[in-house]
């Protein structure tokens, strides 16, 4: 066999930490994740499942109130005519960035730790962008004039004006939304195909059936399927930057005192990448521990995690730092005041003082390595960032109007009971939407996971016992290309 | 069996793993068959050149799909908002939606507002790409089809679990009923079975 | 395939959905109570505009359902035309009537917009001698005529009482005095000027001859009026001319605002104010008062001192004149006021015969006696006061002879006409209303209000409105006005000529019994007319019915000044009058002086149930919908307080218990407790609002009280403030300096902090901004087009809250309520920002840049502190964040430089508001206009809260009278929308359409100049604004825009708001202490 | 085990496919017409209380439109007559003609009572919506453009759409719809009824130079010094018939009529 020969003097290479521990089998995961859709639900799901349906109830109430009354049943005021709804929305939006990120992005840059986590991910994505279009939705004084926003042509002859931060929003989050959810979809079709084949017939097998398309797993279909899949990670990367990046023009392109900064776009997503990571691990820890999928989620994509959200988390930090900069070097007295007011003199300092510890401190304790692999810390961490990333929003949004431009029209903003609730009901609307993931659908891209097993290189053995690498791989393809058959 | 019409559909062989799979997909190449294919619980690295499969051509549609988006979100912006379309003389356009004159913030309504409008621009690129990709994929391998005569096979099924397998159509022309099944038995395959297809 | 929809005949209750409007519209019952001054008709159709644009959101609200169904049935409406044509009346087209509000002893010319008979606007007459602006509580009255909760029967003890059985005991109480020659028949009237009144009241004398005659206003003394009759002689009236008058002190006399003094309009005084080029010649004003009053905040210099050390204040100015007999008094006065008084009299001395002294009409006979002694050491009789001589008129009693005389018994029947409410606001009114009760006296009471002394009157008759009644007035200057009557009284009241008139028989009162007149001509029996026809047959020397016409048509008798009086003062008699003064105690931390003013809403109490005037905030603290007891800064922090806590104040035996507000600039150990509030039953707007401070005077006349304790409650009361930012943190938003700033530099305004350096405009574009020309194409077009542009003068505008009302009248600007108020919805388009500036903020004290050391300057600097007001509306920017940032083009750019706001494509995203550097949009929070926010709901018998947050479930609001008062040429607008100031555009729209009427198939469409005014512009009274075309060379606006003093606020951001600002002219003295730190403050804002 | 969906179902996707194109391009065309004022107001004819022929009146007898609705030129309001005006030839003591007939019934009622006639109201704009009859009366619009054809209504009939759309079409090109101010209540006026020389006369005498009317009709080379050299011009460039847009492009020339397309002209 030839194949010795280049195998003797291929460079040995250090083995890598294995993304799926104890070398399970193929099947071995196959059942580990139909399981969790296939047997009954731990009592836990239940304990959760519930007062999440409840949460969502009192969301559908608020924003039934809320609309059948009035805006101002909300705490907003002059000058603060934005406060908790465009907070909510910048914070749910930035929750789903993180799964847009780890399934397109890592994708690109061939992270293969991401297989574990991705679906649940982009799960987590699609509903909280879900979560976040209801508040834009559901913010203006007439909602039943908000097909105003959609460009159709009418007997008015009145369009709308393209100009808007707020229109790009439209566009922004709709094809966000779009977009994650082919994605998603198109992520799901093999999976949906294993477990239909699993199941007897029935709704079940039709349901799954159904919506796997009849995938065969033939390779003439994977050769299309990954370039599509590829396609649609190279669209969603720029998408998710632009997504961010859009929302931060509400407040960039304003003329407002500390709305108006450059900084905006790469803070804002910057900081959205932070927050989101931090929802993925709150959310992948318990999972993992509750459906015992440790093998597959293992510490490793935890600490990778970790790092990424100590990265972002410091260049937000650094975000934070350039602003006062630029106010203080603008030499512009009222981008100084904003500021001033913001961080001491303001009526609503306490928010921002919780923003900067809660998003600049707390992640630096993921500098020290055995903090990244202790679950109880990364969870304690992860919740702080979960936290601190709304009152990043909220000092944004509401400190900043509180003191506007002119001092005789300044008011200090409180949040009523409805914007609580509202805000508490989407977060049993997010966990209700997850748990029925969860419970239905595979929580693991099956696979992929699978793809990324050793066994699954078809020069397994070709090279030493020790896994091969990618970039070996690509040059061995090459080797095989087939010689004209001799006649 | 019963006395059903039934046509003939392909041999259906299974392999222990990727790498038997790998190395019979090489071989069947080579004996010159079109009208087959692999099928396995996850894609094979490399399997592309040893079946011999050409390379996708979605990424050409959606770069059409991409730019039929663009263009979409520029005439809609600019017949709308601007006199863009009256100054190439071309003005019929925005009388054909009535456009109402709005000036904003002082903003010109000539062709030099367009940075405004590149958000939107760029958001319905993506959006018909994507759409694109995901009707253009399912078009190139046809699906959704839910009935196929591989799902009749018995242990097809096993091929989203951890079942390889090799599947000659007999509508190829190199298909004949001994010398194929020879052929995968040569190249390895187990449990061979002659797939059919109920009318 | 089109189908034609025939209209069935309706079955009755069917269909009610699709009926509802029209019945809506068509509200017969209430036509009826209308009477004929509102034939069915026409004037439907602009109702029904109004009220179909309230239904708006209901039939909007559920088109995306509804289209299907309208495209087979819809709505039906109708039109209802009159069947008698109504004369001048052109359906559509408003109609204008001049006539007079009488108030306190003088006259306010009006002009009222009526359409199709209901009068909607009020403005100030502009033909009439004293006319131009008006204040708040006469831009207000309209709202008064529509009250819903109006006194509208007849009452006994409280009791509903049939007009018949009204009249019936009226004519008993005049045959009693017929019997008796009028003994024991008392009459209590307020002050007027109405020469048929007193006319009339001379008749009631003659015919019952031992009638007793009394005067008496919740607010006034006699104190002045006894020293002008001692001094100058009776029936001689001072005629200040503050047109004349070159340097004025005011002692605790709010003569711009809330203590007018008879004589020429507030303009007169404020054209003196504002310079353009430089000069020395400005008027200058020293004020000594307690408080800030808005004459304080005006002043030149200012100081605060106890009110109870003002005849001291009087008396050392008396003595700088050379006036020995003050000495004594003089002496008394502390040191420092010395200081300051020595160079202001020097000053006027200096301008001998261009200057006055005004004392505050509740102070003392001795102050008044003093300052008529000083007015004429200083030459102003004949220069500066012109003295008039009055009609003779009858002896009236003060509230002490009416006390004495009804304790004496000599009172049977007491007739009270007064605007006043004897059992609120009279001093110890328990008292008095227990001796009226003890000694069986018959109360007769006539109001407006169901007040406390209404529901417990032997018979109350409701009062019509002015806009109700004939009537007449003189103004100040004596010229006669006329009364006349918009609308038939909506409740049958009757006036108080009428009352009289029934007394001597003459009239029957209630509701005509007798057909309706001929729409048009004046019913012919009415002796209310008559009465008033033959007091101008009297004055104007013969009943000539065009001189007649005229009248009518001006509201005023042409050349009807009173004439000038022969009197010379007689400074003799000052001596007595001081020798009576006791000497002035000043108050300490002990004994603290309560003083009681009149308040910027409700005045003495009369107008507690108007909302308007509730909800515009007290120009000082800025204060809505109650009053507080105004605490000095040094007492303030001293006790501990913070805003609304509760403190109880005892003096003499009385005590109140109140919430406290600082109130800076208010001297210490002094506590200022506003009048009128804490009243009962008045209605769902009045009732229990704020205390009664009146519960504190015991004897009457008497205003300042001293040695009073306060004590500290834990209890806090949540008050309705609107600012909560007293200081600009030295950002540049009003700009001041002082004359010798402006001889410097006059351009100093617009160099002021950022002004100074903006960078050029380097962007790519030009966009639409600036006039049109060959470098600026896409400019706005100058040529064809109007231009419309605002000048607000802040050397003239005074801060009264005018403007704010006029804004609400014409725009149908809804009310919010206290709750809203509180967080911070008011929905006042124009805000009227207050702040208060200290010296000590100028160069080389605190750091600019550190806004915190600002924010908490010392108690002492703000009891000295500087108070500006800067009216702030929409500023019509015409490079608009605003308009950029609507992602439905709601709001775009007219090409003639508005901003619009199109509020029927307004869906609400608030981003506008947000974006709006100068915060000027308001938002519908809720449906101000459907629904009442006064009244609280209880949901499902669950909870109670305010009606608003009750939603669908909470009551409509459904006072069809208050509908009567829209404005049917602008939108009402609905809940979730954007609304803000729109340059009155329905002003000039009609004015152009007006000028296209006029033109036809000619060329000349731009509008005459400077005939189409603003609500706002109309309204002030200071001539502080100024609007119009910019593109006509000769208008007002192009040479207000030309003054050197002109800066636009936030100049810097560069929306180049159309409004623009005058910067305000201080005219200090430097002889005086601490001339040097006078607008210091501005000279280094950013 | 079988195949557990059927053989048809293969062709489902290709199926619901073409439905969707279909029914989106139905619906989109029948909102397009069912709910635009084009069909939801045109053609709306209730009975009135008063079976008043507008046919009769305005066609045959020939009343100008102004006699009953006197204001319209007025005020923004064009008003619905009084039941005087009524009487003055039904009334008794006037004219007094058809006084017994049992269709004034209501009339006479409404004349002993005073109660009004509840006319129903056939042309509604919306409530934000503030039109002005005067302002386009006086400037060469003629009623007929609204309301079409009345003098030939026996029951008055929603004519034209008003929609947003379809006034800012007029406001763009009033050219199409320009007349001589004294046939503005005129509803058969036709162009053609003019006569070329009077009206090129009545602009000549309203002062405006003969050059400018010759380049409003020949573009700006064209020159005319008097009335006749303009006649030849208007004759080659328009034809013998006077046309609309010959009278439009005039009038709008020179009365200066540039139509606001602000929203501030309409919504306040």
């Amino acid at each position: 066999m030839d194949a010795s020969a280049p195998a003797s003097n291929t460079p040995r290479i250090l083995d890598r930490e294995p993304l799926v521990l104890n070398n399970r089998s193929y099947s071995w995961i196959t059942n580990r994740i139909c399981g969790i859709v296939e047997n009954k639900q731990p009592a836990l799901w239940w304990i959760l499942f519930i007062p999440s349906v409840l949460l969502t109830g009192l969301m559908a109430f608020c924003f039934t109130y809320l609309i059948s009354t009035g805006v101002g049943v909300w705490g907003q005021k002059q000058p603060v005519a934005w406060a908790w709804d465009i907070t909510n929305f910048v914070f749910w939006i930035g929750i789903g960035h993180a799964g847009t990120l780890i399934s397109a992005i890592l994708f690109l840059t061939r992270q293969k730790w991401r297989t574990s986590v991705n679906r649940a991910a982009e799960a987590m994505t699609i509903f909280a962008v879900m979560c976040a279009g209801l508040f834009p939705a559901f913010h203006v004084g007439r909602v039943w004039m908000v097909w105003f926003l959609a460009p159709i042509p009418n007997a008015n002859a009145i369009w709308q004006n393209f100009k808007s931060p707020l229109l790009w929003d439209v566009f922004a989050v709709s094809t966000y939304f779009s977009v994650s959810a082919v994605f998603w979809f198109l992520g799901l079709v093999p999976d949906l195909a294993t477990l239909r084949d699993r199941c007897r017939p029935g709704l079940k097998k039709f349901l799954y059936g159904f919506f796997a398309l009849g995938w065969r797993g033939g390779n003439r279909h994977w050769s299309h399927y990954e370039t599509a899949y590829m396609l649609l990670a190279a669209l969603s990367t720029p998408l998710v930057l632009s997504v961010h990046s859009v929302v931060s023009f509400d407040f960039a392109t304003s003329v407002v005192p500390g709305w108006h900064t450059t900084i905006f776009p790469p803070y804002f997503v910057a900081g959205a990448i932070f927050g989101g990571f931090a929802m993925v691990l709150t959310l992948m820890i318990p999972v993992r521990r509750i459906y015992g999928l440790d093998d597959l989620i293992t510490p490793k994509h935890v600490d990778n995690m970790a790092k990424i959200i100590l990265l972002t988390g410091t260049i937000v930090g650094y975000a934070y730092c350039m602003e006062l900069f630029v106010a203080y070097y603008s030499a512009n007295p009222y981008e100084a005041d904003a500021f001033t007011l913001r961080g001491l003199t303001g009526p609503s300092t306490w928010a921002y003082y919780f923003m900067f510890s809660f998003n600049v401190f707390a992640p630096q304790l993921f500098w020290y390595r055995p903090f990244r692999h202790n679950m109880w810390v990364v969870m304690f961490v992860c919740m702080c960032v979960n936290a601190g990333m709304w009152f990043e929003r909220y000092v944004i949004i509401a400190t900043t109007l509180e003191r506007h431009m002119i001092p005789g029209s300044w008011g200090v903003y409180q949040a009523t009971w409805v914007d609580k609730y509202t805000f508490l009901g989407t977060f049993g609307f997010f966990m209700m939407l997850f748990l029925l993931f969860l419970r239905f659908l595979p929580v693991i891209a099956i696979g992929e996971v699978k793809g990324v097993l050793p066994q699954s290189n078809p020069h397994q053995d070709d090279h030493a016992e020790h896994g091969i690498q990618e970039e070996d791989l690509m040059a061995y393809a090459d080797r095989h290309v087939p010689k004209p058959a001799a006649a | 069996m019963s006395t059903t019409l039934k046509r003939v559909h392909g041999y259906l062989a299974e392999f222990d793993s990727v790498k038997d799979l790998y190395h019979a997909a090489e071989q069947v190449r080579d004996a010159g068959y079109q009208r087959w294919d692999v099928h396995s619980p996850f894609p094979i690295h490399g399997m592309d050149t040893a079946m011999g499969n050409p390379r996708s051509i979605l990424p050409k549609f959606v770069f059409c799909g991409g730019i039929t988006g663009t263009t979409i979100a520029f005439i809609l912006q600019t017949i709308t908002q601007t006199n863009f379309w009256s100054h190439i003389g071309l003005g019929f356009l925005q009388k054909i939606v009535e456009t109402y004159p709005t000036v904003v913030q002082g903003k010109p309504t000539d062709i030099w507002t367009l940075p405004a409008f590149f958000p939107v621009m760029f958001e319905l690129t993506i959006l018909f790409s994507a759409f694109t990709t995901l009707f253009g994929l399912l078009a190139l391998i046809g699906l959704p089809r839910w009935n196929h005569p591989l799902f009749a096979s018995k242990n097809f099924p096993k091929f989203s679990d951890d079942g390889f397998f090799v599947c000659i159509e007999a509508r190829d022309p190199k298909f004949s009923q001994e010398g194929t099944k020879t052929l995968l038995e040569k190249v390895g395959g187990k449990n061979i079975e002659l797939v059919e297809d109920e009318l | 395939m089109k189908r034609n929809w025939i209209h069935p005949e309706e079955p009755q209750n069917a269909k009610r959905y699709w009926r509802s409007v029209s019945e809506l519209e068509r509200r017969e019952s209430f036509l009826k109570d209308l009477g004929r001054e509102f034939p069915a008709g026409d004037t439907l159709t602009d109702e029904e505009r109004e009220n179909g644009r309230r239904d708006f959101l209901k039939i909007m609200g559920a088109s995306v359902g509804l289209m299907g169904l309208a495209s087979c049935r819809r709505p039906l409406t109708t039109i209802l035309p009159y069947t008698q044509h109504v004369e001048w009346m052109v359906p559509g087209k408003a109609l204008m009537y001049a006539t007079t509000m009488p108030c306190g002893g003088g006259a306010t010319p009006l002009v009222v917009t009526t359409h199709e008979g209901r009068p909607t606007h009020v403005t100030g007459n502009p033909l009439h001698p004293l006319g131009g602006g008006i204040d708040s509580f006469a831009q207000a009255s309209v709202l008064d005529l529509y009250d819903p909760e109006r006194s509208q029967k007849p009452l006994g003890m409280g009791k509903d009482l049939s007009w018949a059985k009204a009249n019936e005991l009226l004519a008993a109480v005049s045959a009693e005095a017929k019997k008796s020659a009028g003994a024991g028949l008392g009459i209590v009237i307020g002050a007027t000027s109405s020469p048929t009144y007193l006319r009339l009241l001379g008749e009631v004398k003659a015919a019952f001859p031992q009638a007793q005659l009394f005067k008496y206003e919740a607010a006034g003394a006699e104190g002045s009026a006894a020293a002008s009759k001692a001094v100058l002689g009776a029936g001689v009236k001072p005629f200040v001319k503050l047109g004349s008058a070159m340097r004025i002190l005011a002692l605790d006399c709010d003569f711009l605002s809330l203590d007018p003094v008879a004589g020429e309009p507030i303009s007169a005084f404020t054209k003196h104010r504002a310079k353009e080029a430089k000069t020395a010649d400005m008027n200058r004003l020293y004020v000594l008062e307690n408080r800030y009053t808005l004459t304080g905040g005006m002043a030149d210099h200012r100081k605060a001192i106890p009110a109870s050390l003002i005849p001291a204040a009087a008396a050392l100015i008396a003595l700088e004149l050379g006036d020995a007999s003050a000495k004594a008094l003089a002496d008394t006065a502390p040191a420092a006021l010395k200081e300051w008084i020595a160079p202001a009299v020097r000053d006027l001395v200096d301008n001998k015969g261009k200057s006055v002294v005004l004392a505050g009409s509740r102070l003392g006979a001795e102050v008044h006696a003093l300052v008529a002694s000083i007015n004429n050491a200083l030459g102003a009789y004949g220069s500066t006061i012109e003295l008039l001589q009055e009609a003779p008129a009858p002896e009236f009693g003060g509230f002490a002879e009416l006390q004495a005389a009804v304790s004496g018994g000599q009172i049977k029947t007491l007739v009270s006409l007064t605007p006043a409410s004897l059992y609120y606001d009279a001093p110890d009114a328990q008292g008095f209303a227990k001796l009226v009760s003890d000694k069986k006296v018959k109360l007769v009471h006539v109001g407006m209000l169901k007040n406390i002394t209404a529901v417990q009157s032997a018979l109350h008759i409701p009062a019509a409105h002015y806009l109700e009644s004939w009537g007449d007035a003189r103004a100040a200057d004596g010229t006669y006005s006329i009364v006349q009557p918009m609308i038939a009284p909506l409740y049958d009241g009757a006036s108080t000529i009428e009352v009289i008139l029934a007394l001597l028989g003459r009239k029957k009162l209630g509701p005509a019994e007798s057909a309706a007149p001929e729409a048009g001509a004046p019913p012919a029996e009415d002796a209310a007319y008559t009465a008033v026809r033959d007091t101008f047959a009297a004055t104007a020397g013969g009943l000539d019915e065009t001189k007649w016409n005229f009248t009518l048509r001006d509201g005023f008798l042409k050349g009807s000044t009173s004439a000038k009086a022969a009197a010379t003062p007689n400074v003799a008699v000052v001596a007595e009058f001081i020798a009576k003064a006791k000497p002035a105690a000043a108050p300490t931390d002990e004994a603290l002086e309560v003083v009681l003013a009149p308040d910027a809403s409700v005045f003495d109490g009369r107008y507690i149930n108007n909302a308007w005037l509730q909800e515009a905030p007290d120009p000082v603290t800025k204060l809505t919908w109650e009053n507080a007891a105004w605490i000095g800064s040094v007492t303030f922090r001293r006790l501990g307080l913070k805003d609304g806590q509760h403190v109880k104040i005892s003096v003499g035996g009385a005590e109140i218990e109140i919430p406290a507000i600082e109130a800076p600039g208010h001297v210490t150990n002094s506590i200022t407790l506003p009048l009128g509030y804490g009243q009962k039953g008045v209605g769902e707007v009045g009732s229990d609002r704020g205390v009664n401070a009146y519960a504190l005077r015991k004897q009457p006349g008497i205003f300042v009280l001293g040695g009073a304790k306060i004590e500290v409650l834990p209890a806090m009361a949540e008050l309705a403030i609107t600012q909560e930012q007293n200081t600009m943190v030295g950002r540049a938003v009003y700009r001041e300096g002082t004359l010798e700033t402006f001889n410097k530099d006059t351009h100093f305004a617009q160099k002021t902090g950022m002004d100074a350096h903006i960078p050029e405009n380097i962007s790519f574009y030009k966009g639409q901004v600036g006039v049109k020309s060959d470098e600026n194409p896409d400019g706005f077009d100058y040529e064809t087009k109007h231009q419309w542009g605002m000048v607000i003068d802040l050397s003239k505008c005074i801060g009264c809250t005018a403007c704010v009302i006029a804004c609400q009248s014409e725009n149908n600007i809804p009310v919010v309520g206290k709750d809203q108020v509180r967080k911070g919805r008011i929905m006042q388009w124009i805000r009227m920002d207050r702040y208060f500036a200290v010296a000590k903020w100028g160069k080389n004290e605190v750091a600019q840049q550190s806004t915190w050391a600002e924010d908490n300057p010392t108690p002492e600097q703000l009891e000295n502190a500087e108070m500006v007001t800067q009216p702030l509306a929409c500023q019509q920017c015409e490079a608009a964040p605003c308009e950029t940032v609507c992602p439905v083009n709601a709001t775009v750019h007219t090409d003639d430089g508005l901003n619009a706001m199109a509020y029927n494509r307004c869906i609400g995203t608030r981003y506008c508001a947000n974006n709006c550097p100068y915060t000027a949009r308001r938002f519908n929070w809720f449906d101000y206009n459907k629904r009442n926010p006064l009244i609280d709901t209880t949901v499902a018998g669950i909870v109670t809260v305010n009606n608003l947050y009750a939603g669908p479930l909470g009551a409509k609001k459904e006072d069809e009278s208050l509908r009567l008062q829209r404005n049917p040429n602008v939108t009402v607008r609905m809940r979730g929308v954007i609304e803000k100031c729109t340059y009155c555009v329905q002003r000039l729209e009609s004015a152009k359409i007006l000028q296209k009427q006029v033109q036809r198939d000619s060329k000349n469409f731009r509008v005459p100049t400077d005939t189409v005014k603003t609500a706002c512009q109309q309204s002030c009274s200071a001539d502080a604004i100024v609007f119009g075309d910019l593109a006509d060379n000769k208008s007002a606006v192009v040479k207000a825009k030309a003054s050197p003093r002109d800066y636009q606020v936030l100049k810097y951001i560069g929306t180049r708001p159309r409004t623009s600002y005058l910067a305000r002219l201080r005219n200090p003295n430097k002889e005086m202490p601490g001339a040097k730190d006078i607008a210091v403050w501005s000279n280094n804002q950013y | 085990m079988g195949n557990f969906f059927p053989r048809w179902t293969n062709w489902l996707p290709l199926k619901v496919a073409i439905a969707v194109v279909f029914i989106a391009l139905g619906v989109s065309v029948g909102v397009a017409y069912y709910f635009t004022p084009k069909y939801t107001r045109v053609g709306y004819e209730p009975t009135q209380p008063v079976p008043f022929s507008h046919k009769i009146h305005a066609g045959q007898l020939g009343l100008d439109c102004r006699y009953c609705h006197s204001f319209g030129e007025a005020s923004s309001h064009s008003n619905v007559p009084t039941n005087q005006t009524c009487f003055n030839c039904h009334g008794p003591g006037k004219g007094n003609i058809k006084s017994a007939s049992p269709k004034l019934e209501l009339v006479v009622k409404a004349h002993e009572t005073g109660e009004s006639i509840p006319w129903v109201k056939v042309h509604k704009a919306p409530d934000y919506v503030y039109f002005n009859h005067s302002a386009h009366l006086n400037r060469g619009i003629s009623c007929v453009s609204c309301h079409g054809k009345i003098n030939e209504m026996e029951v008055v009939r929603h004519d034209q759409p008003q929609s947003m759309g379809w006034c800012l079409d007029c406001h763009r090109n009033p050219e199409k719809n320009l007349r001589p101010l004294e046939h503005v209540t005129n509803l058969n006026f036709q162009p053609a009824d003019l006569k070329r020389a009077d009206f090129y006369k009545g602009l000549l005498d309203k002062k405006i130079p003969a050059g400018e009317i010759a380049t409003v009709i020949g573009g700006a080379s064209a020159k005319a010094d008097d009335l006749d050299q303009i006649l030849k011009l208007a004759e080659t460039t328009y034809g013998k018939e006077v046309t609309q847009a010959e009278v439009g492009t005039q009038l709008k020339k020179h009365w200066q009529i540039q139509p606001p397309e602000n929203c501030t002209a309409c919504h306040r």
